[in-house]
Parts: structure tokens; C-alpha cells; sequence
């Protein structure tokens, strides 16, 4: 185990992937010489040169196109989005074509396709940098969407992800980078996609979270635990495959509901967890299930980031508000 | 100057006419509401032919729009098969089997030009000699996809052959609403890579044209964009209307200059075609087109088929979608 | 009155409106001589002239790109996109652009824009022509996410779109272009956004739905009619702005809820409609809220879609299952 | 030939000088943890500048990427003053006031481009006689928004003007990893429009170019793509360290021909600027930007500033979330 923050953790998944099997190219902006404008790509033009760290030119669609012909090749293409927020210039591939790949041919081709991107607020970065667009990713299918909120699951699950067979769009917390900092195992490290974790333990109630919010939560109930009460996170770690059992089992154990998510509220992946949270386990919700999220206008501007993300006192609020329901 | 053999010219004279063949076929089988929408193929079969016949098809890819499948015996009759799978709307018509060169139709214009690039591009890094030839409209150079494609390529100098087939319409949009540009080809310069125009009427001209591009990308100076200048002499599709906007005299002009009658004279003056080759080979690509049709018709379909080949391992949530629409399927619930 | 198809009732609609302000000019691929590919905009290039009526390059992307200039410049641009899932290559400017021209100008410009498009299965097209991205639109704050069931629903609403200042996605259900007819007002007729429909009286269940689903219920209501079940259709015309009250009047007053969508089930705004019928109506529910929807793949091949599709029987299934709910 | 009178030539190093100046004074600010990132100006002035100087701001729109404002003076104070707001992260920096002919900055890179072309196109369409000048980068111009908007520009002959500014970077990717082409100019081809490129150091050149595709747009013919080849003598922003990139005798060259040097050691030959005009500029320009963070420092900001603007009118769920968070800021929840 080492301490690392999850760009450490990431670059390191990244320089191990790329040793373990010769298939794995890496392509994306500014990826190469300049080792990634966060620097998580740092080292691999070095050691693994440019025909596999490829700096491209500055198109997102392009790169997730390359991708699809990349992975027909039979390469392991893990491109990065500078910023997730300009995965909207590149959706016509990532939708139509890097997730479908694999059922337009019925199986001729594995889409081992992976794209990493930065997302998420709190460092005031200018428009589209910190959008959430994960409930938009969920809602294609073929992809499937990680969200780690650990520096070691970001390694191990970014390892899995580029082991996958299928498209992973692997989403990191911006804020996370430098910010989120933990024991990393060290040597091979894989943590399987479409397994959820307990962050906390709880039975009062469930906060239901993924990559910067799980910190969130866990805060939260960190906070609440000096007043009593038990409040369990469950870190979904993946949106697509969802880890419906999880869901499940926390539901039933705490009876009691907050989503957090920092994504706009509506037609965000709260609602999916909500419709689950019903599906598998309504009768034994003794509350409604709240959500909390950002508003209903796009991802602002700096000086009012911080009202947008759900922050302690809000999620707090939110558990409170459900806690009070007789 | 790279011309095709006699022997070459003659067989794609075969593979234009029996896709003419085969595409008016399809156009009736629609029409008696036996098929889906069929794009037809008429006037495209020089270029598309040639280009196949300038291609090896133990080495080089083929990645498609969605208009050239019938004019690509050159690379198995699986092409021909699963195209009237694809046709009848049987999800297996999407798998071309390898170790067939041929990606399956596109359907989202111009997304198949990155592909072909990055298919390229995975080819150099792999050693593998073959080069990549991606087919598409007029109409779909006007996408984004397309110029990224071609930017992407020439700074790779990928062994890529971008081929425009313009057939002039892209549905009812007439090339000069398309672009300024002064041809298809001249959009080569935003690349940094040759580009050719040629009479896409003509197999000599576009073989050619495909051999230099060919020969030019494995020898490792990259990319070609090719403009082949056609008319489009059938509908966009059984769904569209033609008569709504091509002007009857410039389809009169242009059905003057059929690609098929052109080459049939041509052989037949020389001596390598007759009328009997002629309704034989028609005879033969009935039979096939026939054959793939009720083959297509035929093929079974699992009950979950819809539910297959997306993932490759069921998720929890998927498996349960499975086992729903299997009761469903058998009534059982 | 007159009974109209949908396509009639759109076209109508259109000329109407370019009739009546002359700062409406519609663009997109082959709208103009070729009066579109499904014929919605007939006979507007010969009435208003090239000037107003733009057969465009083929991009989606400039074509959602330019309405913001039009836009700018104060005119009101009705954009076609062939194909709802071609919004695929525009959805940079769409989601990016479109959707934010009023907040990042801070209110300087008004996005009057209005972008139609035809959606939904039952017609045997090909790839991506039928895709239903309704619920990754809703997810896009500063979009409105118009659907129509009816065709005087069509023509209502889209002269309201037209007329909003805000963008307009007006998805318009392919299946219902011609086999849909319905009567329809003559002259100016306003249905205003937001605001749901009860397209079918009832008290044991609601079915919320809209665009072609509520066909689908609607026929599902009648069939159980028969048994004495009193089955509610509630279709929500426009998903956002979404009719909160009407979805908790609807939920109140029948205790039992299925929401009927086309989309890929996982992400749909399915999600959000049982979300918010856990916000405003949880204490009301008799049983768990049961989506029925497309399943987790890409919408399919045509011998593939009447199973991908939900149909009378699945819908039916669905609403007897939570009335068995004790 | 049109070059600037001498009055505009010093009006010109004016505004350069105050651009590069507010520059190195903002990057201190952020460096000071003061105000937010900041995309200096420095070896940008030139092209900018004179841009603006052949345009007429009372009709003709200016649609930036993102380093442009600090050199926009000549459409008015707002603009740095706006600018100030949008960099300290206040949502009324969007806002750029009527009648100004100023887009706000554009962080989607390329994604302003097809807008220019909108914005002209409905120009024409309204009889307004005004142009649009569109900038972007090197890299900006690997987007399929360029090519898209370009092609349209074409076939639309609309009064546009696209000023690609290639500072031979982007970020860390240089000009032969962006594209194989000649040069951007090279790229007009593709669209059927005019081709220049000039020296994005010399006033004179871009003034001539911006001029003449002024003049041409007016007079109907249409659009025209200029590429300023120039040096970015700083880093990309305050976020970016070049060192790990930028080929230090690269620099160093390019620092010999800065844009700024070569106009006022010209400028002062001919008598028209000396060292104590410098100082006055110099010092009215950190005046002025310092009054505008001071403003924008000072800038009330409603509570629920967050959720204005985005639609006409309040959703009732966008009302409640409304109440919610004004609860929320008055803590009295
Ligand atoms: C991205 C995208 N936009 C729109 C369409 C609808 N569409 C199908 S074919 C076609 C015209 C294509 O013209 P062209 O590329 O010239 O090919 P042609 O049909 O002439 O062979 C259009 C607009 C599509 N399939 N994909
Ligand atoms: C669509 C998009 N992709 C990526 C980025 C991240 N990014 C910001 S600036 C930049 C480089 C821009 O280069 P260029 O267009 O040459 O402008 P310059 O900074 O050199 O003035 C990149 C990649 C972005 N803002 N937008
Ligand atoms: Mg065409
Ligand atoms: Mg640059």
C-alpha cells in the first residue's frame, strides 16, 4: 500500500496497463509530450513512445472515431477527453458508434474501448469543464460508465475498464485529482466494474453516491455520527452495470433514501437510482427518497459553483428532512 | 498509368452488371413489400467495382456507406448474403465473417471515415500492409466527421483511400447546395494530401486513380482522396421521389453516359462480351440475389436475439431484461 | 375541425407561423424542394422562398450551429434534423450551445429556437432513426423537450414553440406522421408547454406516456375498459418544462402508477417521472411505480423492433401486475 | 492596397500596448490568487488589434475564441470591463451590453464558428450591411465546426471572415501535429472562398487582409479565411507550464519578432510614439483594468443569481428549486 491522490493512482494504472499488454495505445490531446493537461498520462510518451502515445489533433469526435477503427484493428485504444464536457463534440461516435460496435457487427469486433475524462465542479474551471453528463452516458446503450471516488479504485477499476471487452467511458472527479488521496495497493490491482461499496456502514439511513459525492457523503455522515446517527454511503462505483443487489440490500437494511449526485436534477442518473431504489425494494422505504443534486440550469459560472454542487449542509439538510419523516 | 487486363475489365463488367442486376431485383422485392427500403445502385457500378478490383482483398478493407454492398463480389459472396440479411432487418446482417475485409453499411453519415483512419492507423502499428478504402457521398462530405478524418490522416499519413463517390444528390440536395468548393477533391488541400477527380463512369480511370492511391499509402505517403464524378440515374431510395427535383433532361444526359453501357461497348467491341455473356451473367446474379433473399428469409432468430451482442457478459439488470422477454415471448407469463 | 394526420397538422402549423411572423426561416437537409423527407415542411419553400425555407449541407451540426447565429441576429429559426438520432453530431451545439445562448449571455439574446425532429420506432428504419434520446435531452438544462401525442397536440404545440423565446427540441413520433389523425382546430390554436393531458379518464391506475406510447396506453385503456378497469392515461406532451402537478393530481387520485417509454430503459426519463412521483406522491402509492420500456440495447433492426418497442400486451401486463399489488 | 492612416497606426500601439499590459497585469492578479485563470495576450496584439481596426464596430460583429478581449478596446470600455467580471467568475461577464457587436468568449472551441456563419447569414437576411469576424486557434480548426461552418460560409456566400490565429500551439500541440496541411489558409480550398495568409506580426498585413475580405463580404461576394501566422510568447494560460514543450530557441526567435516592438520601433522612426507616450498608455491601461476588477470585485450578486437566465420564464420545479436554494442562502431552512 502506498498513499497516493487518484491522478498518481491513475497514471500509475495507466503505466501498468500499457506494460502488461503491447495492444494498449494511448491517444487524446496534449496526452504525449506534455503527459496530459492534469498530468495523468505523465511518463508514457517517455516510456512507450510515440507510436503508442499518440498527441492528436484537437478533435474529440475524431479520437472516439479512431477508437472504433483502433479497436476493429484489434488495439486497445484508451483515449482521453480533455474535458468531459466536449464529449458532446464526439457523442455521434461515442453514442452511435463506439457503443454499438460490437451489436452492429453481433459480435465481430470487441469495442475494448476505453475513454477517460475529467468531470465534475468545485475548481472553477470555465464553461463545460465540470458538467456531469453521466445520466446522458447511462442512457446509451452498449457503454458502460465508471465512477470511481477512491484513488485505489480509480486504479483498479481503470485497470478493469481497460481490460473490459466492452466500451467504458471511465469518468474521474476533477476535484478529486489532487484532492482525494488514499491507501493504494500496489502491484496488480483490479476492482471488477459493476460492484458498488460500502463507504460507511449505517443503517439509519442510505446515501447514495458516486465518485466526488461518496466524499461528500461520507463527510456527512462522518458529521452526523457525532450526533448519533448512523448513516451508511454506498459508493456505486458504476453507473452501467449498476449494482442492483447493492441497492437493494442497503435500501432494505436502512429503509431510508438520499441520492447525491452533481449532475442538473432533471433527467439526471438520481432519477434511474430512485426508479431502482422503487423497483427492487418499495415497500421497505419508510420515506420518500430524496434527491439532491445541482439545479436545473447548466454547470455555472466559478463564483457560484459552490451553491450548485451539493455541499455538506445540503446533503445534511437532505438526510435530516428524510430522518424526520415518522 | 495502371490499366486494368482485359481479363480484369471483363470481370468487372460481370460484377456491374450483376449488381445493376441484383439492385433492381431488390427495388421489385421491396415494391412487393417482400424486403426493406433498397438504395439503389444504378450508376455507381463503375466506381465501386473498379475500386473493389483495384483493392486486395486478402489485405485491404473496404469500409462502406450503405450504397455499395451489391458491387463487392469482388470480396465474397458473404457480401452479398449478409446484405440481404442486413436488407430484411436480421440483426446476423451486421456480422460480415472475417476474415472479410468489408465493414458492414453506415448509416450515420461520414462516421465511417474516422473509423477507416484509426483502421488504418491500428494497421501501421501492427505491421499489417493492407490499406484501408472508405466510400462516401457528396452529401456526407459535408460532415464534420469527414474533415476531421481527413485532417487526422494526413497528419498520420495513414494508408487510408478516402473515395467520394458524387452522384451529384445527396436525397434532393443538388452538389451546389453541398458546397462551393471548385470539386470534392479539392478539399484534399484542407489535408495536406493529393486529390483526384476522376470520370467515375469510367473503371479505367477510377482503377487507376485506386492502384496510384493504393500503391502511393503502402509505400507509407499516406492518404488519398479520390472524387468520383457520377450521377445517381435511380431514386435515393425506394422512399424517395426523384421526379419532386432532378431535372428530366440532366438524367436523360446522364443515362446517356451509363457506366454499364459505356464498358459493355467497349467489350463488345473488342470482343470479350456478347449478349449470351451478358444474359448469363444476369441469369447467375438473379439466381444469387435469389438465393441470398431466401436464405435471408429463412435464417432462424433466437428468441432473445434482440438482446444479444450488445455487452459481452450480461449484467445483473440485463439478465433479468432476458429472462422477461423470453416469458414474453413464450406467453408464459 | 378538421381530422388531420400529424404530418398535415405540422405542416400547417409551420406555414402558419412563418405566415405570421415573418422572422421565422426553417433550415435543414432537403426541407426545402423536396418539401422534407416525410413531407412536414410542403410547400413552404414555394410560399416563403429560399430565403426563408434552407436546403442546407448535410450536418447536423451547422445546422444547430447557425440557429444560434440566426438567433443572435433576431430572426427564428425552425431547424430540421432528419432524424432525432442525427442529433448525435449536433449535440455540441445543441447541449453546449443552443441550450446556454440565454445564460451565458446572461439573458442579451433570446434563443427562440425550435429544432424539430422525428423519433420512435414502428417503421422499420435503420440504424439511429429511431432512437428515442428524449431523456438525455431533458437531462440538458435550458432545453425545452416538447412531444406531442395527437395532432392537434402537434399543431398546438409546435406554434407555441415557435413562439417560445426559449430552445424547443419538438420531437415528433415517426409513427405518428401519418398514423395518427385526429381532429384538429382550424386557425390559430395555442397549446401551451407544460402543461399534461389526461388522455384517458380513470381511477385504479395511471399510465403517464408520451409521443406514440400514449397511443399505445390509450388502446390499453380501452382493452381493460372492457374488464371494468378504469385505467388512466396521462400524457405528458411536454417532458420539460414537466407538469409536476398534473403527474401528483394524476398519482393521487389512483394510487397506482406505470410509466410507458420507448428509450433504452436504464437513463431513460422514465427515471425521472418515477422520481418525481416519489417527490410529490409517495404517501399516495399502493403499489411500486412499474416502468415498461425499450430494454438495454440499442434500439434494434427492424425484425427485432416490435419486440424492443413496448407493446398492448407488455404495457397491459404491466398495469395488471400492479393492480394485483395487494 | 489599403493600409491604416498614421493616426490609426499609433491608435493600433495603443491598443496593443494596453492589451499586453492588462495581460501581464491579470496574470499577476491570478497569480496573486486575485482573479481566475488567465490566457495571456503576449505576441497575439497585432493580429487582433488591427482585426479590429479594419472592421467598423457600429455595424460589424466580433465573435472571439478566448485571448481576444483584452485587444478589443476599439469596441468599447465594456468590453474589458465585462471581461473582468467573466474572468473573476461573476455570471454577468457573459453579459456583454447592447449594442455592442461582441460575442462572449467562447470556451467549446470551433463551436463559434458555424454561429458567425448564423449570425451573418441573418444579417443578410434582415438587409443589416455589417460583416462578422470570427477568431480561432491552430488547434481550434481540427474541429469538424470549422470545416462545417466554412462550407456553409461557402455555399451561403454570407459576409464572414474567419481569422485563424496560429500561434503555432495548441496547448502543447504544435502546428505539424494539428495538420498536414500547407497552411491553414491552405484550408479555404475546401469551401470555395479566398485563402490568405499574412504576417500576424505586422499590423499593416493583417489590417490589408481584414480590409479587403471586408470589403469583399460586403459587396456580396462573401466569405474569406485568413490565417495570422504569429508566436505565442507565453503559456497557453496560468495553468500550463511551456517550458515542458516550447523549444526555448523556438522562443527565443520568435521573441525577436515581437509584434509590439516591431511597431512602435516604427512608429517611433517616424516620429509618432515615444517613450513617454509608452509610459502613458502603459499606465492608463493598468488604471483601467484595475477599475475593472475593482467593478467586478464590487459586482453585487443576487442570491439566486444561479438560476437566472436560463429560461424566460420559471418552470414551476425550477420556481421550487428557487425557493429551496433562496432558503438555503438565508440559512433559514
Ligand atoms: C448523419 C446523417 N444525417 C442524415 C442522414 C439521412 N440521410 C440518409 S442518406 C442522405 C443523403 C446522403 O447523400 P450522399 O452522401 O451524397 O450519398 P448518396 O445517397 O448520394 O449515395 C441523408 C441526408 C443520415 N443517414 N445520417
Ligand atoms: C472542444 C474543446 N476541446 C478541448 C478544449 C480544451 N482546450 C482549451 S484551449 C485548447 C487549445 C486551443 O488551441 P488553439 O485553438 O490553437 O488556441 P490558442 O490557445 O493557441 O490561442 C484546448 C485543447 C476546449 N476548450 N474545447
Ligand atoms: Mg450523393
Ligand atoms: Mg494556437
Amino acid at each position: 500500500m502506498t498513499e497516493l491522490n487518484m491522478l498518481e493512482a491513475i497514471n500509475e494504472s495507466l503505466h501498468a496497463e500499457m506494460a502488461r499488454d503491447e495492444r494498449v495505445v494511448v491517444l487524446g490531446e496534449d496526452v504525449g509530450r506534455n503527459g496530459g493537461v492534469f498530468r495523468a498520462t505523465e511518463g508514457l510518451y517517455e516510456k512507450f513512445g510515440e507510436r503508442r502515445v499518440y498527441d492528436s489533433p484537437l478533435s474529440e469526435g475524431v479520437i472516439a472515431g479512431a477508437t472504433v477503427g483502433l479497436a476493429i484493428a484489434g488495439l486497445v485504444p484508451v483515449a482521453e477527453m480533455q474535458f468531459l464536457g466536449f464529449a458532446y463534440q464526439a457523442m455521434h461516435q461515442i453514442a452511435g458508434q463506439v457503443a454499438r460496435l460490437r451489436y452492429r457487427t453481433q459480435g465481430r469486433f470487441d469495442p475494448a474501448i476505453t475513454i477517460r475524462a475529467p468531470f465534475g465542479g468545485g475548481v472553477r474551471t470555465p464553461e463545460l469543464h465540470s458538467d456531469s453528463l453521466e445520466g446522458q452516458l447511462a442512457n446509451i446503450a452498449g457503454l458502460k460508465v465508471v465512477a470511481p471516488a477512491t484513488a485505489a479504485d480509480a486504479k483498479g477499476l481503470l485497470a478493469s475498464a481497460i481490460r473490459d471487452p466492452d466500451p467504458v467511458m471511465f469518468l474521474e472527479p476533477l476535484r478529486g485529482y489532487r484532492g482525494i488521496r488514499d491507501e493504494v495497493p500496489e502491484g496488480e490491482h483490479l476492482v471488477p466494474l459493476g460492484s458498488a461499496r460500502t463507504a460507511r456502514p449505517g443503517d439509519d439511513l442510505v446515501i447514495i453516491a458516486w465518485s466526488h459525492q461518496v466524499e461528500m457523503a461520507c463527510r456527512v455522515s462522518d458529521r452526523l455520527a457525532g450526533e448519533g446517527l448512523s448513516i451508511r454511503v454506498l459508493d456505486l462505483r458504476s453507473l452501467v452495470p449498476l449494482d442492483v443487489a447493492a441497492i437493494a440490500e442497503a435500501v432494505d437494511a436502512c429503509g431510508r433514501v438520499v441520492v447525491s449526485e452533481e449532475a442538473v436534477q432533471t433527467g439526471g442518473f438520481g432519477g434511474e437510482i430512485v426508479a431502482t431504489v422503487v423497483e427492487e425494494s418499495f415497500w421497505s422505504l419508510e420515506a420518500p427518497v430524496v434527491r439532491v443534486s445541482g439545479y436545473d440550469v447548466p454547470y455555472p459560472v466559478g463564483m457560484l459553483e459552490d451553491r450548485y454542487i451539493p455541499d455538506e449542509d445540503r446533503i445534511a439538510a437532505a438526510v435530516r428532512r428524510v430522518l424526520e419523516v415518522a | 498509368m495502371t490499366r486494368p487486363s482485359d481479363g480484369q475489365r471483363r470481370q468487372m463488367l460481370v460484377d456491374m452488371v450483376s449488381a445493376r442486376t441484383q439492385s433492381q431485383r431488390m427495388w421489385n422485392l421491396q415494391r412487393q413489400g417482400q424486403i426493406g427500403t433498397v438504395a439503389p445502385i444504378d450508376g455507381h457500378e463503375a466506381t465501386i467495382v473498379a475500386a473493389a478490383h483495384a483493392l486486395d482483398p486478402a489485405h485491404d478493407w473496404v469500409v462502406p456507406q450503405y450504397r455499395e454492398p451489391l458491387a463487392l463480389r469482388r470480396y465474397g459472396p458473404e457480401v452479398l448474403e449478409q446484405f440481404l440479411l442486413y436488407n430484411i432487418g436480421h440483426p446476423a446482417g451486421g456480422h460480415i465473417p472475417a476474415p472479410i475485409r468489408v465493414l458492414p453499411n453506415q448509416i450515420s453519415l461520414a462516421t465511417q471515415l474516422p473509423h477507416a483512419v484509426g483502421l488504418a492507423w491500428g494497421m501501421t502499428l501492427q505491421d499489417d500492409p493492407g490499406v484501408v478504402l472508405a466510400f462516401f457521398g457528396d452529401g456526407s462530405s459535408s460532415q464534420g466527421d469527414f474533415y476531421e478524418a481527413g485532417n487526422l490522416a494526413g497528419v498520420l499519413k495513414a494508408p487510408v483511400i478516402f473515395l467520394c463517390v458524387n452522384n451529384q444528390w445527396a436525397i434532393s440536395t443538388p452538389v451546389h447546395l453541398q458546397t462551393a468548393a471548385e470539386s470534392f477533391a479539392a478539399k484534399a488541400a484542407a489535408f495536406g494530401i493529393p486529390g483526384v477527380k476522376v470520370d467515375g463512369n469510367d473503371v479505367d480511370a477510377v482503377y487507376e486513380a485506386v492502384h496510384g492511391a493504393r500503391e502511393r499509402a503502402r509505400s507509407g505517403l499516406g492518404a488519398t482522396l479520390i472524387e468520383a464524378a457520377l450521377y445517381r440515374l435511380g431514386a435515393h431510395t425506394t422512399a424517395d421521389d426523384p421526379t419532386r427535383y432532378v431535372p428530366a433532361e440532366d438524367l436523360a444526359a446522364a443515362r446517356r453516359n451509363d457506366p454499364i453501357a459505356i464498358l459493355r461497348s467497349r467489350l463488345e467491341a473488342e470482343g470479350l462480351w456478347d449478349a449470351a455473356t451478358q444474359s448469363e451473367v444476369e441469369s447467375a446474379a438473379l439466381t444469387a440475389v435469389d438465393a441470398a433473399h431466401e436464405r435471408a428469409r429463412t435464417m432462424p432468430l433466437a428468441p432473445d436475439a434482440l438482446l444479444d451482442h450488445c455487452v459481452s457478459e450480461d449484467s445483473p439488470r440485463l439478465a433479468r431484461q432476458r429472462l422477461a422477454l423470453l416469458a414474453e415471448v413464450e406467453g408464459t407469463r
